[in-house]
């Protein structure tokens, strides 16, 4: 099989990568739903991970490919931890609006 | 323009427009499952770039444990209504602003940098199939693959220790 | 020997001193008092000890002590010099301190702390000597400095009066602007000739050939204003009349007798500096013939029996400068002598009228004591004599000469000087008029009490007068004992005796005429047409302005006093506080920055990760972009 | 090597001691444990090693980091004794999450695969995490928690998005090779950009501005004893796998990105400082006086080539005085919601042992002789000097003097307010932990060379 | 036997003293400083017989720094200085019952150890760290054991420390920038850099800031009359007697043979300035209504006068600014003293409420008007051997900084004066005024005693210090 980086070429991947990853930081900084500021983040992350690939690819290498492994673990246990939060918050405030959260301040 | 590339192409607007409509969207429910389609479609990269493991491992991680998690969230939570109030004016303003200004910033940046010179020569060694990948994960990979244990372990205590009452609280 | 004796001489008062500060109170008034006395009759034994030996040997004494202060090019000993001059200096500071004192046990008998007055007194004693018989300038600065102390001690003797405090107060400053142009004086020569040492100093300038004059006349200038302000001469004398709210004995000791005229000493000790700053000896002239005639004129209409006498003082030691600013040192060491003599025993005089008055000071207020207080009234009366330069008194010899010399060089200056004279003539009179003649015009109460003072006061008296009665033997026109015996401190051949011819007699003439004008006017006014002066509120016009002594307190009030004090209150009001705020106020808009700048620390988390993302761009555009 | 797999295994043991019921003795148990990995790490210092196809790298500066980060950690577990004292059922979790935490760290130093400096930082946060939203009935600790989730979720991104662009230029996680490889061809311009992405997320963690809004929030509401960790041992480390990370990546950074890590120094110290100015809660100040320290220990990566044993010395100053007045500040609010300085009101006459410890430590902090904090200063100053920041030093002095004025409120209040509440109890382990801080602080600045020479 | 004994004897006193508990304290503390001089007297008697007492060992090998203790005569002085007036002072507190006092008197030993370090230290980083650490007891005795309003104390302190403190912190830099060129902190390294005018210039400065604040010259005094006023008197004397002379001297030992040029270039600015002092000092005290703040303007007056003699670059300037400096820490400590007897009378310390206390105490108004009169530099104290020593050296520089700086003896007499006739003189107050007590006399006639004695025998300390003022001043000339 031809190898599809000399018909797509590096670059395209990076961009769109690049442009995921902003979507993703665009999304942090633009809803107040801590649940989709999370999804965002995933956003961010499988941008990178998409770039690893390619690397990968590009380099004809393993490492990249194992690095998302380590990537997709870290985003699990992210997960796992931030849903965990979000729930005692919810216990707690009944909200998981990121505004209402500006008790510490000054 | 070949096949592949249409491919690409229509996977990386898949891509984007489903990640854009994940934090568009006003119900959560619906942000999860454009988030959802995005995922696939990345899934849809790493196939086209013959990475077929990590393709499945990706579906199987992000859209069958992670995705779930977030809808088991959010029914739990109960916010499958279109109630959240958009932020002030300003701070979407700021979102905007900043959303461009990195992606220009990077992609300028990328621009301008010296283009990858060269074809891309493939050596033809296998580097991605789950052989190879096993042999390096588990050889050379042996201890960031362990240390990925703690990693899971800690946010495994963490989230006991956020859930769990405390038992002396009489 | 000599040194044990010198330090005798210094010390014995200075061991009055310290029995006074410490048992004077418990062995009490007269036994304190009679210490006092011996201490300084002993200091007056040694001196003519001292005044014979040299007289005899011609021979200066010089006795060093210790190393006191180390300066780059020199160090400074401390050290005595017992020349011609300082021996003079001691016989009558010793002599008339030691009859002052006397005078004092009775005069001071009255007051609770009368040991204290005596340990200020001796140490007054000790410090003049200290003054006199220094070797070097800065000895002779702590004597200066140190009588500046002692008269502050006693103008403030009776300290819970503010009003003489404030005197003592101002003596004591007044003095000290004097002091810091002696001090500038001091530096000067100290750098240029390497030694403050009078007898080196002495070898230097005489034998140096090239001289820096313009420094040497700057020096010269500096050590006069420093004389300026021990001396009371113009612009520095007003704070003498104030001094006289001290004790009277103080005031004939201290502000007549000795201590005022350490300026003379010091130019007269230095001559060889000055002499070599012609310029600055016409200012001296100027100087003295100024003050001389601007203490007269203000001398003539105060009524206070003190002030008049203080004013007269302030008018005989400018005489006396007019003679050192002329060059004729030795005419005016004589001058301080007879003066002295005089002087203290005016003074005496006015303290046992006071004392007989208790307290009385005003004139207006006297009158016909002569019935009562004979002996001191015939002791006045000589000095008063004196001091007006009737002949055969003493003043006649020594004010003559003065104005012999002030005619061979100048003859405004004579006038000036001739003026004064009449002038000290007339108003010395009116005094006399009007305390001694016509009829007492205090009170019944008054009247009831007077008494001729106790012998402890009139025995000085006497012996006073009978010295300004004698005094003008020491140096007779024609064969002067004086001029020979001081002639080698002088670098110039010392002013040739006279020949007398017929100028000379006639401007002595002139004088006693002048004198016995100004005797006649005081008569005509006090005794034919038995004018009392004024009361304060009544006098008018140029008296006016003359009874208020030209305003130069007031002046020197407004100039000095009352715009330093409101430049301190400026100082203290405004710039101290811009100056605290200016500092501290850069701590005040670092907190008002920090306390603005939590808003910024709204607790979104929006805006944090904005900030984030907008710093995160800066750099990296900064570094991969712009670069 | 074997430090961090035996603070694994420490950390299972403290599970297992759970299981088994035995509660009590996991704090005793865990202390001697650490004291014992401490002396392994010791063992360690002078045989540096690669072990695992260069996953871990045991060096010399590894080492004695390490060292700091366990005695660091034995300081922390000692405090959760009295600290956790209501919440016995979960001890178990806490010390495990904290052993864990410092396995983090200890990978963080001394990584030699980006892999483990990956993996490293993210258990450290996630720890933090954790440890920050662990008391969870507060909202405090929540909205914490949760700010600081997001955002180190967000910086983690980054940081890999970093690595990610490293990987693309040089096709290898190895940092030996990406050190070779830097050095010889010419690199494509992902590969700077990434340093620039993984330092930026660094400084995320570290609080430096402008990234660091995070802190003092997160500061306030976490628990103090989380508070203490990460104005500790978290900057500590963040800021020692930074140096360690562009000390072996690329040999010399170029001038520009010099002006960049100066403008950052400045902004942070001063910004720290004035911020701190005004401030009421203590826990807070601190915060912000952490900003302003990450200001200064930036000014290290300047000149890498000498600063290593400045950095191990500085952050050691910093860290003892920092665990010395945490645990003072645990013991005065113990009992109160909020850490307000009127809490401290006459603490000089109620306790004067622990306010004169909080007292040194702030001193140590503000940089007064005789603490470690001088010296530390002092040593930076000299080191930036040599190399020719003067403008620098210049504005780390000035800022030396404004952090004094928020220092001395706290001390003010101590000494000069009245008391308004009776002290009771004397904590064993607080005392124990403050008064060794301090004295350690002490003996740094007795003793400079001790720990400076240890890198040199 | 070296110098560091002293530095040992103090550090042990001060925990000493700590542990001896609140009725011991006072006297364990005076026990220890009474040492610790004896000690030094021991030394000085061995630096005579030209013993080495010099202490150096190596402390920290990067950066090369040094626990380097020399004593030359001009340490010596100081030492001296420091340590006789020590035991002074805390004799002199004896009077006053201090809350914790244990740990009252531990800080001042403490404050002693560190000021007596200050003068010994010859590595300019053991240096700066005494120089530091002795702020941190004064800043907690005035702060803990002050008068006045507490709020504005605290203001005043926090000032106070933050403004010092900032001074020196410039002063480590230049420190630190010597190290680079000379690869040393120690002393004669440090004399035999050469630098260029520029650099000087900067060291110079930087110098200058913290020995301005320090001292304090105009204008960055402001911190002193209200922190010498809401201090303590024990803190006050400290600061006035010893800490402000730590200033002076440092200008003699650091700033200036570490700065030549610079010191050469500018020494007019300099002087003048301290000059300015002088007489804005005395102008100052004119009229200020509190007692402590006027004897802390008079302290401003003499140290300007003091300051402009070391930047004279003369020994006159040099030895006259010791010589002064030694006289007026002696005088500073009695008259603070005086204004603590009062207070212990009357618990004012408004000038307007005072008056007449001569009438009522003899003993007490003798005392006192001596000690004015040795401010004042009359001749036979020892302030005027200094003043003049000073005086003449200016005069060499120029003539009108002598007159300028001269006016100190008109203005000072003048502000004294008023200041003794408003406290002393006058009618009898209708408070009454116990004469001194044993204790209060004894401290004042000691000091008395020294200035008197050495008014007209300066020689001893004259020829202590004259060698190594004279080694400095080489230095200083080393390039011209």
């Amino acid at each position: 099989m031809n190898n599809i980086l000399n018909e797509i070429g590096i670059e395209n991947y990076i961009f769109l990568s690049t442009i995921l990853f902003c979507i993703g930081v665009f999304g942090v900084l633009y809803r107040r739903n801590a649940i989709i500021v999370f999804m965002s983040i995933e956003i961010m992350l499988n941008a990178v991970n998409l770039l690893f690939v390619a690397f990968s690819t590009y380099h004809q290498d393993a490492q990249g490919q194992i690095f998302v492994f380590f990537s997709m673990a870290v985003a699990a246990a992210e997960v796992a931890v931030g849903l965990a939060i979000l729930v005692s918050i919810f216990r707690n405030l009944g909200s998981i609006d990121i505004n209402n959260l500006k008790n510490l301040k000054g | 323009m070949s096949t592949i590339l249409i491919i690409f192409c229509v996977l990386s607007a898949v891509t984007i427009a489903t990640a854009f409509l994940t934090i568009y969207s006003r119900n959560p429910i619906h942000s999860a499952l454009y988030l959802v389609i995005s995922f696939f479609s990345i899934a849809g990269h790493y196939l086209l770039l013959n990475s077929q493991f990590l393709a499945i491992m990706h579906i199987i991680v992000y859209s069958g444990a992670i995705m779930i998690l977030f809808l088991f969230t959010i029914m739990l939570m109960n916010l499958n209504k279109e109630n959240e109030v958009h932020k002030p004016r300003i701070t979407r303003l700021g979102a905007i602003v900043s959303f461009c200004l990195i992606s220009l910033v990077l992609i300028a940046i990328f621009i301008n940098s010296k283009p990858i010179v060269g074809e891309y020569i493939s050596t033809g060694a296998d580097y991605q199939s789950i052989k190879v990948l096993g042999l390096v994960l588990l050889n050379e990979y042996m201890v960031p693959f362990e240390f990925a244990s703690i990693l899971l372990l800690v946010a495994m205590i963490g989230s006991v220790l956020l859930s769990k009452k405390e038992k002396t609280e009489k | 020997m000599n040194t044990n004796l010198a330090l005798l001489l210094l010390l014995a008062p200075f061991l009055g001193f310290l029995f006074n500060v410490f048992f004077g109170k418990s062995v009490g008034k007269t036994a304190s008092g009679t210490i006092g006395t011996r201490a300084v009759a002993l200091s007056f034994a040694v001196s003519v000890y001292f005044f014979l030996e040299i007289n005899q040997t011609q021979q200066a004494i010089q006795i060093q002590l210790f190393d006191w202060i180390q300066i780059s090019n020199f160090k400074v000993d401390f050290g005595f010099l017992l020349d011609q001059l300082s021996v003079l200096w001691l016989l009558f500071v010793t002599g008339i301190g030691a009859l002052i004192h006397m005078y004092s046990i009775s005069y001071m008998h009255d007051d609770e702390n009368m040991h204290k007055y005596f340990a200020y007194l001796n140490l007054f004693i000790f410090f003049m000597i200290t003054l006199v018989i220094g070797s070097n300038l800065l000895v002779l600065f702590i004597g200066w400095e140190g009588v500046g102390l002692c008269s502050y001690l006693l103008i403030g003797f009776w300290h819970k009066n503010q009003e003489f405090n404030d005197a003592a107060k101002k003596a004591f400053i007044m003095n000290r602007i004097g002091d810091l142009g002696l001090l500038i004086g001091i530096f000067i020569i100290g750098s240029l000739f390497s030694t403050l040492d009078y007898a080196t100093l002495k070898t230097a300038i005489t034998g140096a050939s090239d001289l820096n004059m313009y420094w040497i006349s700057v020096a010269a200038f500096a050590l006069f204003i420093g004389a300026c302000g021990k001396s009371a001469q113009i612009p520095l004398y007003t704070w003498l009349p104030d001094a006289m709210a001290g004790p009277t004995p103080v005031s004939a000791l201290i502000h007549a007798a000795t201590m005022v005229t350490a300026g003379i000493f010091m130019i007269t000790r230095l001559n060889y500096v000055f002499d070599l700053a012609p310029d600055v000896q016409n200012i001296i002239a100027i100087v003295g013939a100024v003050t001389a005639l601007v203490a007269a004129t203000i001398a003539l209409v105060q009524t206070d029996i003190k002030k008049v006498l203080a004013y007269s003082t302030v008018s005989q030691l400018g005489l006396m400068f007019l003679a050192l600013g002329l060059g004729a040192y030795e005419v005016a060491v004589f001058h301080v002598i007879t003066h002295a003599f005089f002087k203290a025993c005016l003074f005496l005089g006015s303290g046992s009228v006071i004392h007989a008055l208790h307290g009385e000071q005003d004139m207006r207020k006297m009158g016909g004591l002569k019935k009562v207080m004979t002996i001191t009234f015939v002791t006045f009366l000589i000095s008063s004599l004196a001091i007006s330069g009737i002949p055969p008194f003493s003043g006649f010899f020594s004010k003559d000469e003065i104005l012999l010399v002030a005619f061979e060089h100048n003859k405004i200056l004579w006038f000036i000087a001739s003026l004064a004279s009449l002038m000290t003539a007339f108003y010395m009179f009116r005094l006399l008029y009007l305390t001694f003649f016509k009829e007492f015009r205090g009170t019944a109460e008054q009247k009831s009490h007077l008494h001729e003072s106790p012998t402890l006061i009139t025995f000085p008296l006497i012996v006073l007068a009978i010295l300004a009665t004698l005094g003008g033997l020491i140096s007779l026109p024609t064969n002067s004992w004086l001029n020979n015996y001081l002639s080698p401190l002088f670098t110039k051949v010392a002013t040739e005796q006279h020949h007398f011819g017929t100028t000379e007699y006639a401007l002595m003439f002139i004088a006693v005429i002048g004198g016995l004008v100004g005797i006649g006017i005081a008569y005509a006014k006090y005794i034919k047409q038995s004018q009392v002066p004024a009361e304060d509120a009544e006098i008018t016009g140029f008296t006016k302005v003359l009874y208020d002594k030209y305003y130069v307190d007031e002046i020197y009030d407004f100039l000095f006093v009352k715009s330093i004090n409101g430049l301190s209150r400026f100082f203290r009001d405004y710039v101290e506080t811009t100056l605290t705020s200016m500092v501290f106020g850069l701590a005040k808009v670092t907190n008002e920055i920090g306390f603005q700048g939590k808003k910024l620390q709204s607790g979104s988390i929006g805006f944090y990760l904005f900030a984030f993302v907008i710093g995160m761009c800066a750099i990296v555009t900064y570094l991969f972009l712009v670069q | 090597m074997n430090t961090l797999i035996a603070i694994i295994g420490l950390g299972v043991l403290c599970l297992l001691f759970e299981i088994f019921e035995l509660r009590k003795a996991i704090i005793p148990i865990t202390i001697i444990g650490l004291l014992a990995v401490l002396g392994l790490n010791i063992s360690e210092f002078n045989s540096p090693a690669a072990y695992y196809n260069n996953m871990i790298i045991v060096s010399k500066f590894s080492t004695a980091f390490s060292g700091l980060f366990i005695i660091l950690t034995i300081f922390l577990v000692a405090l959760s004794h009295k600290f956790y004292e209501h919440q016995q059922s979960k001890i178990s979790d806490f010390i495990a999450i904290k052993i864990f935490l410092l396995a983090g760290t200890v990978a963080m130093v001394s990584f030699g695969n980006l892999a483990m400096f990956f993996l490293g930082i993210e258990v450290l946060s996630i720890a933090l995490y954790v440890l920050a939203a662990s008391n969870r009935l507060s909202t405090k600790s929540n909205e914490a928690g949760l700010k600081y989730f997001l955002m180190g979720s967000f910086a983690s991104g980054i940081i890999l998005f970093g690595i990610c662009l490293i990987y693309g230029a040089m096709g290898s996680f190895d940092v030996i090779e990406i050190s070779e490889l830097s050095q010889s061809a010419e690199l494509p311009v992902w590969f700077p950009i990434g340093i620039v992405l993984v330092t930026i997320g660094m400084f995320f963690k570290i609080a430096a501005v402008p990234f660091h809004f995070w802190a003092p929030d997160v500061y306030e509401g976490s628990p103090t004893l989380t508070t203490a960790l990460m104005s500790t041992l978290a900057k500590v480390v963040a800021i020692a796998t930074l140096f360690k990370l562009l000390t072996i990546m690329n040999a010399d950074i170029s001038p520009s990105f010099q002006i960049v890590l100066v403008i950052i120094s400045m902004a942070s110290m001063t910004v720290g400082n004035i911020m701190a100015l005004r401030q009421v809660n203590v826990k807070r100040i601190l915060a912000y006086s952490g900003i302003s320290h990450a200001g200064f220990m930036i000014m290290t990566l300047l000149s890498t080539a000498n600063t290593a044993g400045t950095l191990l010395y500085y952050t050691s100053a910093y860290a003892l005085a920092g665990i010395a007045a945490f645990s003072v500040i645990i013991y005065v609010c113990k009992n109160n919601e909020n850490e307000d300085m009127v809490n401290f009101h006459g603490l000089g006459k109620t306790n004067p042992l622990l306010a004169a410890i909080l007292t040194a430590s702030l001193l140590s902090m503000a940089g007064i002789p005789i603490f470690a904090g001088f010296f530390a200063k002092l040593f930076l100053f000299n080191n930036m000097l040599q190399a020719g920041f003067v403008a620098l030093v210049i504005v780390a002095v000035i800022n030396s003097i404004i952090s004094v004025g928020y220092y001395f409120k706290i001390i003010l209040a101590m000494y000069t307010k009245e008391p308004n509440e009776e002290r009771t109890g004397t904590p064993v382990t607080i005392y124990a932990v403050a008064v060794i801080a301090i004295v350690l602080n002490i003996a740094l600045g007795l003793f400079p060379s001790f720990v400076l020479d240890l890198l040199a | 036997m070296n110098v560091s004994i002293l530095l040992i004897i103090l550090f042990v006193g001060a925990f000493a003293t700590y542990l001896a508990g609140d009725k011991l304290a006072s006297k364990v503390a005076l026990f220890f400083s009474l040492s610790s001089l004896g000690c030094a007297i021991v030394l000085l008697n061995n630096f005579n017989a030209g013993e080495n007492i010099s202490f150096i060992s190596q402390w920290i090998n990067q950066p090369n720094i040094s626990f380097a203790l020399q004593a030359d005569g001009l340490s010596i002085a100081m030492i001296l200085l420091t340590l006789a007036l020590a035991p002074i002072i805390i004799f002199s507190s004896f009077g006053n019952v201090y809350k914790n006092a244990k740990a009252f008197y531990s800080l001042i030993l403490f404050m002693v150890f560190a000021m007596a370090g200050t003068f010994l230290a010859s590595d300019g980083l053991l240096y700066y760290i005494f120089w530091e650490l002795a702020l941190i007891p004064i800043y907690f005795i005035a702060l803990i054991w002050g008068n006045g309003d507490a709020e504005e104390r605290k203001k005043a302190m926090v000032k106070f420390f933050i403004y010092t403190l900032a001074g020196s912190l410039f002063m480590l830099v230049g420190f630190v920038y010597l190290y680079q060129q000379a690869g040393s902190f120690l002393l004669e390294d440090l004399y035999n850099l050469n630098l260029s005018v520029t650099e000087q210039l900067w060291i110079f400065l930087a110098f200058f800031l913290a020995y301005a604040i320090k001292i304090p010259l105009i204008p960055f005094h402001t911190w002193q009359a209200n922190v010498y006023q809401k201090a303590p008197t024990v803190g006050t004397m400290l600061l006035s007697g010893i800490m402000l002379k730590m200033g002076l001297y440092s200008i003699i030992r650091w700033q200036l043979p570490l700065a030549p040029l610079a010191a050469e270039e500018y020494k007019y600015i300099f002087i003048s300035l301290g000059i300015a002092g002088v007489i804005y000092g005395s102008i100052v005290a004119l009229r200020q209504k509190d007692l402590k703040k006027l004897l802390a303007y008079s302290s401003l007056a003499h140290v300007g006068l003091i300051a402009a003699g070391t930047y004279s670059l003369t020994i006159d300037g040099l030895r006259g600014a010791v010589l002064q400096m030694i006289a007026h820490g002696f005088v500073v400590v009695g008259l603070f003293f005086i204004s603590e007897i009062i207070f212990r009378r009357y618990e004012t310390r408004t000038i307007a409420d005072m008056g007449g206390i001569r009438s009522q105490s003899p003993k007490f108004a003798s005392m006192f008007l001596l000690l004015v009169l040795a401010s004042v530099s009359l001749p036979t104290t020892f302030n005027f051997v200094g003043e003049f020593t000073v005086l003449y050296g200016l005069s060499q520089i120029n003539i009108w900084f002598a007159l300028l700086g001269g006016t100190t003896i008109i203005l000072g007499a003048y502000y004294m004066l008023k200041m003794y006739q408003q406290v002393m003189l006058g009618e009898t107050n209708t408070k009454a005024f116990v004469d001194v007590t044993f204790q209060e006399g004894l401290a004042l006639v000691i000091i008395l005693a020294v200035l008197f004695f050495f008014g007209m025998y300066p020689k001893p300390i004259t020829d202590l210090i004259t060698p190594s003022l004279e080694n400095i001043l080489t230095h200083i000339n080393r390039i011209n």
